[in-house]
């Protein structure tokens, strides 16, 4: 790995000139913007200074609702995760379960939030079970597409040599078609990780007081240059969405190191 | 081959049974009485239809503008992701996974947040639409293509590196067709994903279409015509979720083999 | 497998003992319409039990076809095929056979090690047992000190060699090898040849189906071979071999060897002109 | 405590609404409720046009009262009279078009207050640039509507007073805030005064004069607003809460109304962080108070009243404009009760 | 390759050509730390031009990995390989090596003669030319009727043809195989080996690497064959054979030929005790 050192620096660099390229046309993209007449010009793209002086401004607002859409978040991750899995597992038993539940996860999908969200709260009766409820609702569906190609991978060879030790349902799902999903369900993860920040978003619009769904949808809601804390909510949730990713990214190295792009070694 | 027929007679008529007892159920009030709703929260099956067919110009018109707003923003999306994938390909890997991660991050932006800024910027109702959906649907094509085509067997890449194919040999030839099943799970995944989006705007800040449909039905309290809209998204996405399927089967049966 | 117990292989000569594996007329084809492959047409022959039987034949002439068909793992487009007295697809359930593919099928997510042992853990066997077990298999392979690599960090060799050692981890009473060797050196080869021959001696019982490419381990291993056509793959002959047992270096030299060598290498040629 | 507001139904019984043993007579009770919980769904955040109530929660009126209410905030994506119809909510802030839907659909809502005493709303148009100055000068504009809902009753009302109907005018969808008006993509935009004044001034812009302006209430389509609305349910579960409830809240208009800081100090404690500048509540509340006391005639009014004859014209506008569909039995849905037994004390 | 060309392989004694291939104490390190594997450790030897090279060694040794070093598809850890006077990469880039993997590394989004058409289709070859290629090679190594198939539907051995196959295609200056007829039949593999040695006479200049486990195969198709140690791979020696060509089944009952078969063998078996 003589190449290593070199490749990170690079690596850096770019990231580094990726980042300031962003600012600059941020920047460019603001004066454009601000210079003309527009007389929404503040709503539409305020410069970035501004949005780091909101966010330094209201600090405390936006570290407690970050932290409490994050917890809702992760729990919605959580569960939508399982129940993700969970599904997908079970559609791959037969083609035809796939084929019978999927119309219905599909249609499920589609209720707009404004027509499920009553409902599950008729159903449930309690408040922080419709809110795991809808958080996992709207991550589940991306793990569980993905799992479900993920059980599917497996070459069929491997099938052969599973079936040669006459495995059964249970272990060639544990011994084989788990292991060959995780590449999949880490890319479901992906998708997952920040998506579950809206199913938090959500949970705030339903009944919470509080989170960075209910600050931002309130000052667009009502704001203009008085949505102070709007761009900075932004901001916050691009950078939880973004940690959290690299959280799923980190814990695949760790996890699931043997695919090919994670590779070292090989060239 | 008759026992094949047989697997694709029954993957059509398991579904077609579940729904038909889930709708008899639904009929009965067994699910109203499970759950204690009253039909104007979930109104029965009969009333919906009953709905639809009472309004069916305005649906159809409705069901008209949504999917004009879908099929460009959906197409919009997936192309942008796609492109953003190969420019991903083209960093180093560091570099290129923190990129992506960035560009997944969009997704934390909740739609509700972003329609009202599109808004701003795009005012005409279909353009609105096919932006925010495009921002909303891009990421995940970006994930997928870009897994799905980083990650083939290196012993492939050095086929291709032995015989110095370009960048874009590589591409068309090795890394496209490695990445079909993650691109068609993308494909099929942001149908849902665009659907939701424009349905979202609609009931934000449209005058048209399903969404809109949908949220002036409940604001009336006329909760089977907002179902009955539900109903024809549900089916809409269900048939593009099948067309994709069917696609990929007829157009990419080496990736659908596994299957 | 208390038949196979009791039925030693220096029992006498093979045709002597019970019928481990009989093969009645079996064809396969894959695909239809224009594009239909027959794979296999109107194989019989019997596989004594506790014997060492090898399969030789050209490329694509359905030796791995075959392997899987006896496996259970495919089924037959018609003929039967018995093993120990029920279907392969019984006797698959009743994880009878070891298999080592003409492909290695490792899992990429488990060491060289994860994979030797995957099926003692699918089997339940007790941790401490399988351990030991994977760590006999890896030395008698030669490769204790890749235990913990990933099956991509090996040579083609090793690779093949992780396999064979997955096969044999459990002791199957049937043990199925499609071209073991295939991938490896002389030298390796050998001692593997040696290594299984010895397994199989002190495993009374075991009856073995080997695919091979090589006339000669063929003749050095086994107790009947199996010769095929090429395409659609027909039993050209089934030549019993009656070298005396344990076989050395000096087998190798003895009339005897040299002449089933000669007749085989004169069936597979007069076929050429076909 | 129990036995009190016994019920006697003496409504018509033709009510769509199905009969409930809620009353619309009066649950005559001057007792005290005892730790009655229930949830109180807002129409909106948390502003302004909430004064009286987030008073009440500031100064811990309902406790004192004997309820432990939790507050639900609202926005664009929470439909109020859906939720207290189906019960997840016992009492709601809404508009009354939105109520009286939900009762002619089945919904068993009860009205128990009126939070507006006239319309809310005022048509404006930037005066240089567009004239209007009577309903007859909204021929041909774009107006901006804010929600769902082709057409708004004061506007039908306005429309029919100068003789002109809905194809004379386009109506555009807008956000709820002002940047579409801003930005002219409408001509017409209806402000709702608690909200959008300051927002107009934050703009640069002065109200009332820089506009010229429509007041719905001064042509006869004053539709009554929002109400304060308590599920049927709840209500003969719990015949004393409204009162309780209501007598709460008046009690927090009135601390808002003698102490006009006190009442600022309390909306900002409940909005929604960072969404409003000082200002914003400032002239929010002023204007609130002014909607909550003062009729459209300019007459003072008792915070929360609920006058029948109010309600009963408004359901003819909103007849009238096509916004509501069948027919409530008002006697069923309101309910003077509650009120009565809190004036009468 | 005009120098190539110029140099035909009926030249004279390898020694006198000129150096096609040096590799120049090159190691190769895989991994740091504990589990770090030297695979190969100070290997130098020459490849004259126009020359069939092949190498020996044992299973793990290093061959595999000396060839993708040779290719310039990884980068030695210490040492330098020159080809035609540059570097490996440089020689990838102009397109100078065919590859044979040891796997056949096939697109199953290909069919058979697509598979064999890639490098054609890469290097931009005439669609018309590309296709008489490959019909042609197909042919060759006898898959002219599954040319429509795809690489799932093949056997072993037919899969490793066609990846032959696709190497042979564009007539590259330089031929780097590792053990191509490793999954092949006695009979399929002699015709495979005579198709080699008639497009190497065919095409002058053309310079093998072959890598292989069978000594005889080494001998009778090598001007040169570099015998290697087991890991970590050095060269144990390097040994010209000088048997007259065309080579024939006569060649192999030669003296000469039995002699360097027994030399290389002792050579092996030498290291037995290691
Ligand atoms: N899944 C399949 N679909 C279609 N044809 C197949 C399939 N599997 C095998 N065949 C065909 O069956 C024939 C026999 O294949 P098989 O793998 O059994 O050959 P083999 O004797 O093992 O050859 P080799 O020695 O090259 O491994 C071949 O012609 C092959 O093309
Ligand atoms: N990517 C890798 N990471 C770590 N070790 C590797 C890697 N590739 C090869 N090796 C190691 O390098 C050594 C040589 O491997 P190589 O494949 O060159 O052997 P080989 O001579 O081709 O063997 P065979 O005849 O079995 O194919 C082996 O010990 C192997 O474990
Ligand atoms: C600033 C502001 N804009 C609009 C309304 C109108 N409104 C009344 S109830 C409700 C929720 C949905 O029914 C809405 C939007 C408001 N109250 N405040
Ligand atoms: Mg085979
Ligand atoms: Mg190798």
């Amino acid at each position: 790995m003589s190449l290593a050192p070199g490749t990170k620096g690079r690596e850096r660099l770019i990231t580094a000139a990726v980042v300031v390229g962003v600012l600059a046309l941020w920047y460019v993209a603001a004066l454009l913007v601000q210079s003309g007449d527009d007389p929404l010009a503040a709503s539409k793209l305020p410069y970035p200074h501004g949005v780091i002086e909101q966010i330094v401004d209201n600090r405390s607002v936006l570290a407690e609702a970050g932290w409490t859409t994050l917890k809702q978040a992760l729990i919605g991750f959580a569960v939508g995760a399982v129940v993700g899995i969970f599904s997908s597992v079970v559609m791959a038993q037969a083609a035809w379960l796939e084929a019978g539940v999927i119309p219905f996860i599909l249609a499920a999908q589609m209720i707009p939030m404004i027509a499920l969200v009553p409902i599950a709260q008729n159903i449930f009766k309690n408040d922080d079970v419709t809110r795991i409820f809808i958080a996992a609702f709207i991550t589940f569906f991306s793990v569980s597409i993905a799992v479900l190609r993920g059980l599917k991978s497996a070459p069929p060879p491997a099938y052969e040599l599973m079936s040669s030790y006459n495995a059964g349902r249970a272990k060639t799902l544990r011994y084989l078609r788990l292991p060959a999903a995780v590449p999949m369900m880490f890319t479901g993860l992906r998708i997952a990780a920040p998506l579950s920040l809206v199913g938090s978003v959500l949970v705030d619009l339903s009944g919470a007081q509080s989170g960075l769904g209910y600050l931002m949808l309130a000052a667009i809601t009502f704001g203009s240059e008085g949505a102070a804390v709007l761009w900075g909510a932004m901001i916050v949730l691009l950078a939880l969405g973004f940690l959290m990713t690299q959280a799923v990214v980190l814990v695949e190295r760790i996890v699931a190191p043997w695919q090919p792009d994670l590779r070292h070694g090989k060239a | 081959m008759s026992t094949a027929t047989a697997t694709r007679v029954r993957n059509v008529v398991a579904p077609l049974v579940i729904f038909v007892v889930f709708v008899s159920l639904w009929q009965a009030q067994v699910f109203n009485d499970l759950f204690g709703l009253e039909t104007f929260a979930i109104p029965l099956p009969d009333q919906i239809v009953e709905a639809a067919g009472d309004n069916t110009a305005e649906l159809w018109r409705a069901f008209g503008q949504t999917f004009t707003a879908v099929l460009l923003g959906y197409s919009l999306g997936n192309g942008l992701g796609f492109v953003l994938a190969l420019l991903l390909l083209a960093l180093p890997h560091g570099a290129a996974r923190r990129a992506g991660a960035a560009f997944t991050a969009f997704q934390a932006l909740p739609i509700i947040a972003i329609a009202p800024l599109v808004a701003l910027w795009v005012p005409d109702s279909l353009w609105f639409k096919a932006c925010v959906v495009t921002i909303m649907v891009f990421p995940s094509m970006l994930v997928y293509a870009w897994r799905g085509m980083s990650g083939v067997p290196p012993e492939s890449l050095e086929l291709m590196a032995s015989y110095r194919a370009s960048t874009r040999q590589i591409l068309t030839g090795l890394r496209i067709p490695a990445a079909v099943p993650q691109i068609f799970t993308a494909l099929k995944y942001t149908t849902v994903l665009a659907l939701i989006g424009v349905v979202v705007c609609e009931i934000l800040k449209s005058h048209d279409g399903l969404g809109y449909e949908i949220h002036d039905a409940l604001q009336l309290f006329s909760t089977p015509l907002a179902w009955a809209a539900v109903g024809i998204l549900a089916l809409v996405g269900i048939a593009t979720y099948t067309v994709l399927v069917v696609l990929e089967r007829a157009l990419f049966p080496w990736a659908a083999r596994r299957g | 497998m208390t038949e196979a117990a009791t039925a030693p292989h220096d029992h006498g000569p093979v045709q002597a003992r019970p019928t481990a594996v009989a093969v009645r007329g079996v064809s396969k084809t894959f695909g239809n319409g224009a594009s239909a492959v027959t794979a296999l047409d109107d194989v019989s022959f019997d596989v004594p039990q506790g014997s060492f039987l090898s399969v030789l034949g050209p490329s694509g002439c359905g030796k791995s076809t075959l392997m899987r068909l006896v496996a259970g793992l495919q089924p037959a487009s018609t003929g039967t095929i018995e093993v120990a007295g029920g279907t392969p697809d019984e006797m698959r359930r009743a994880r009878e056979f070891g298999i080592v593919f003409q492909q290695p099928v490792l899992f990429d997510w488990r060491t060289v090690e994860q994979n030797v042992g995957l099926p003692l853990q699918i089997m339940g066997r007790p941790k401490g047992e399988a351990r030991e077990r994977v760590e006999h298999m890896l030395e008698l392979v030669g490769l204790s000190d890749f235990r913990k690599h990933r099956p991509w960090q090996l040579s083609g060799g090793m690779q093949q060699r992780v396999s064979i050692a997955r096969a044999l981890t459990f002791a199957p009473p049937f043990l199925l090898m499609d071209e073991p060797f295939g991938a490896l050196d002389m030298m390796t080869r050998e001692r593997m040849q040696t290594e299984l021959l010895s397994i199989w001696a002190s495993n009374p019982g075991t009856t073995v189906i080997f695919i091979t490419h090589s006339i000669s381990e063929a003749v050095l291993l086994s107790d009947r071979i199996v010769v095929m056509s090429a395409r659609p793959g027909r039993v050209l002959k089934v030549i019993d071999v009656d070298l005396p047992r344990p076989r050395t270096d000096e087998t190798r030299d003895s009339k005897e060897f040299v002449d089933v060598e000669a007749e085989i290498r004169q069936l597979i040629f007069s076929q050429e002109g076909r | 405590v129990g036995g009190c507001g016994s019920s006697d139904d003496d409504g018509g019984g033709s009510a769509t609404a199905a009969a409930t043993s809620a009353s619309t007579t009066a649950t005559a009770t001057a007792e005290r409720c005892e730790n009655v919980k229930a949830t109180y769904q807002l129409s909106f955040f948390p502003n302004a046009q909430y004064v009286g109530a987030l008073v009440a929660f500031d100064r811990d009126y309902f406790a004192e009262e004997g309820l432990d209410v939790e507050m639900k905030p609202g926005g664009p994506t929470v439909n109020p009279a859906l939720q207290l119809a189906q019960g997840n909510v016992d009492f709601a802030s809404m508009p009354l078009s939105d109520a009286y839907n939900a009762a002619a659909n089945g919904g068993r809502i009860v009205q128990i207050g009126q939070a507006t005493q006239q319309n809310p709303l005022r048509y404006i148009s930037f005066k240089d640039e567009v004239r209007l100055e009577s309903p007859a000068d909204l021929k041909g504009k774009s107006v901006g509507a804010q929600q769902a809902g082709n057409l708004s009753p004061e506007l039908k009302g306005m429309l029919d007073e100068a003789g002109l109907s809905d194809s004379d005018i386009t109506i555009r969808q807008i956000s709820f805030n002002v940047d579409d008006f801003v930005a002219r993509r409408v001509e017409v935009f209806p402000a709702r005064v608690y909200a959008h004044f300051s927002m107009l001034e934050a703009k640069g812009f002065r109200y009332p004069d820089d506009f010229d302006t429509l007041d719905p209430n001064e042509y006869g389509a004053g539709v009554a607003d929002e109400g304060e609305y308590v599920n049927a349910g709840f209500h003969a579960e719990h015949p004393e809460a409204a009162a309780c409830f209501l007598r709460a809240v008046k009690r927090g208009w009135a601390t808002a109304l003698a102490d006009e800081a006190a009442a600022v100090a309390a909306v900002t404690r409940y909005s929604p962080r960072g969404a409003f500048t000082a200002r914003d509540i400032e002239v929010g509340v002023r204007e609130m108070l002014k909607l909550g006391s003062t009729t459209a005639d300019g007459e003072r009014a008792e915070p929360l009243h609920l006058d029948v004859d109010y309600i009963t014209e408004s359901v003819r506008l909103l007849h009238d404009a096509g916004v509501v569909k069948g027919d409530v039995d008002l006697d069923t849905f309101i309910d003077v009760g509650p009120q009565e037994a809190v004036e009468g004390n």
